[in-house]
């Protein structure tokens, strides 16, 4: 037979009625019980009250451990499930019970967190300190050792009860839920962007200063002949009638470009097929086809 | 045109929820409704969906058009895909984040007694439920974590305030005596300790603070 | 829960038109409502949103929630990016056009050193800031690009005369932003736009941009 009332973690794990709600494990009892050893050493001493014939089958086990989001909520757990206060918690006997729970993890060998091994070893502390002798009076800076892990319990508590809150609220996607309503006929006018005279003149600006350094280090110049660029200015007069006598130089060819352009000028205004005119003094020189096909 | 139903079309086409500033700025700049009459309109337009599956909410980052919670019954089977669920340790991460913004990686596991795992809080940053806020001033300079709108958006909040308040903390005032083991005698007096507590109880007040 | 709620939460949460068929799935096998039930509740569900700035419309793959199309100028204004900038390359190309015209591609490109993308072409055909006027007579016979009067009209130039010389253009000290008219007379005729431009500030002008 199975003596649960030796053990608080058989009782608790074979009674089957946990109040932790995630923690509700009914274990059948095997039918033969293992002799097993304690091993866990707490505060350098081996750890030895475990009942002997106490065997619970490690998957299950785990489960039930991994219910646990760590020391502290082991040790709400252990408290509350015996309707105790924090404030008024048995260090002697949760102690116990804590150490009891480890110590299976530890002979089931479970991957137990070190913050386990931490809060016994710390459990075990304040156990010892509670019984001291009496008659080492305690002063008033000397806080009680409970004090600190009772603060550390209620503010994980508070947390812990602040999560479950949290999951109950109504959430997007599980609860609520965002619309989706066509839009497909609504039609948009993408504005434009804006552009301004300046922008433009600073990008051409840019364009002609890298042109000049092009044709200062460019060896080997375009060929270019005088024929060629009178065809061209032709063509351009033909489109348009007049031309700013300036536009017909392309600035990027440097000097020897402008030459020809000038020569190219020159020689259709000579030949007569394009006219140079100048509207007032000191105004820009316009070139203007001779020859209007239309 | 009224500005109501200006307000409702604009409220089902946007994809996020719209504050009062991005509804203002829909209209051109002369044009631009006043805060108190648009807030009029959303009243009127909450009024109107009354009766209705969805309803005018008022979240974080704005107003929005929601379906109702009663009807998640519904609705839920539309997706194939079960809705998250989250582990309690994030849960509680998120818990405390939310509720001791800015806080550290290193102070939330002192809290929780656990190591957070990286995932945990990748899988927040990802939600964008949490962000880093500012850089601690102590050795390592960790990160400060605190929520965003987002997160508040995807709980259904307006505002921080709508969290629940944390349960009160008890004085922690122990008479150093020995309450062990759990006889009678000390589960008596046990209770008495506690009646009196109590008697006086001063929630606000940290145990570590009275004491120190 | 009456039929008619269910549906509408149901089409609401849709991401897609719901038909009869979809509308009758999402309820347990045995509780699936008739088609006529559905469709009574889909013709109430129409009625109520008459005065809504939503309707809802069957399409042709079921029944879904939609924006009024008379919404359309209050909501377009929800999706309008703000204007983007034109890049670089397209305002050199813009530039060269301008000045260089009529020009080719392969002349623009020559100039700038690099390839002319089709897109900065087809922005300003679009924008109806250049047109083809001609085609060169070399193989492959290319456009030949020039400026438009709705570039003279964008840029308050009443004639390409009016943009400052090369020379000018090229003294680097020169204010561009204060660029003279070339002569006395369209001086004036300029000095005329100006004023009353400040009267009435030019609609097309982008405060944010002149601002930056």
């Amino acid at each position: 037979m199975l003596d649960t009332k030796a053990n608080p973690v058989a009782e608790e794990i074979f009674s089957g009625t946990s109040s932790h709600q995630d923690a509700e494990l009914v274990i059948t009892a095997p039918e033969t019980a293992q002799n097993i050893a304690p091993t866990i050493m707490v505060q350098g001493s081996a750890f030895t009250d475990l009942p002997e014939d106490l065997y619970i089958p490690p998957d299950a086990l785990q489960v039930f451990l991994e219910t646990f989001e760590g020391p502290l909520d082991l040790l709400l757990y252990l408290i509350r499930k015996q309707n105790l206060d924090i404030m008024l918690i048995p260090i002697a006997e949760i102690t116990n019970q804590y150490i009891a729970y480890i110590a299976l993890m530890d002979q089931l060998q479970l991957d137990l967190a070190a913050e386990y091994l931490v809060m016994a070893a710390l459990l075990a502390e304040i156990k010892s300190r509670l019984l001291l002798p009496r008659q080492v009076e305690i002063t008033d800076e000397e806080e009680d050792p409970r004090a600190e892990l009772i603060r550390r319990l209620q503010e994980y508590e508070r947390i812990k009860k602040a999560a479950e809150e949290l999951d109950e609220f109504p959430r997007l996607e599980r609860d609520v839920f965002e619309l989706f309503v066509d839009t497909r006929q609504i039609t948009v006018v993408r504005p434009l962007p804006n552009v301004e005279l300046k922008d433009v003149l600073q990008a051409f600006r840019e364009v002609l200063q890298r042109a000049e350094q092009l044709s200062h280090h460019q060896i080997i110049k375009e060929p270019l002949s005088v024929r060629e660029r009178m065809s061209s200015i032709l063509t351009q007069l033909n489109t348009y009638g007049t031309c700013l006598f300036t536009k017909l130089f392309t600035f990027k060819e440097g000097r020897h470009g402008v030459v020809v352009a000038f020569l190219a000028i020159l020689e259709l205004s000579k030949e007569g097929l394009i006219e140079i005119i100048q509207d007032e003094p000191f105004g820009l020189l316009e070139v203007r086809s001779a020859v209007r096909s239309h | 045109m009224k500005l109501k139903h200006i307000v409702e079309a604009l409220l089902f086409a946007s994809d996020k929820p719209m504050s009062l500033k991005a509804l203002q700025e829909v209209f051109p700049e002369l044009e631009q409704p006043q805060s108190a009459d648009l807030e009029t309109a959303l009243l009127e337009l909450t009024e109107d969906y009354d009766s209705h599956s969805i309803e005018l909410k008022k979240v974080a980052s704005g107003y929005r058009f929601q379906v109702r919670e009663q009807m998640s019954p519904w609705v839920a089977r539309l997706f194939e895909e079960k809705p998250a669920r989250y582990s309690r340790a994030l849960l509680e991460t998120l818990a405390i984040i939310a509720y001791r913004q800015p806080v550290t990686r290193a102070e939330i596991e002192d809290i929780r007694g656990v190591v957070v795992s990286s995932n945990i809080i990748r899988t927040l940053m990802e939600r964008e439920w949490i962000k880093i806020v500012a850089h601690k001033e102590v050795p390592g300079r960790p990160g400060l974590y605190a929520t965003t709108k987002e997160f508040l958006d995807h709980f259904n909040l307006s505002s921080l305030a709508q969290l629940p308040t944390l349960q009160e903390i008890q004085d922690v005032n122990l008479p150093l005596k020995e309450v062990e083991p759990l006889s009678q005698a000390t589960r008596e007096q046990s209770e008495t300790e506690q009646s009196s507590l109590q008697e006086t109880p001063n929630p606000e007040t940290d145990g570590a603070e009275t004491q120190a």
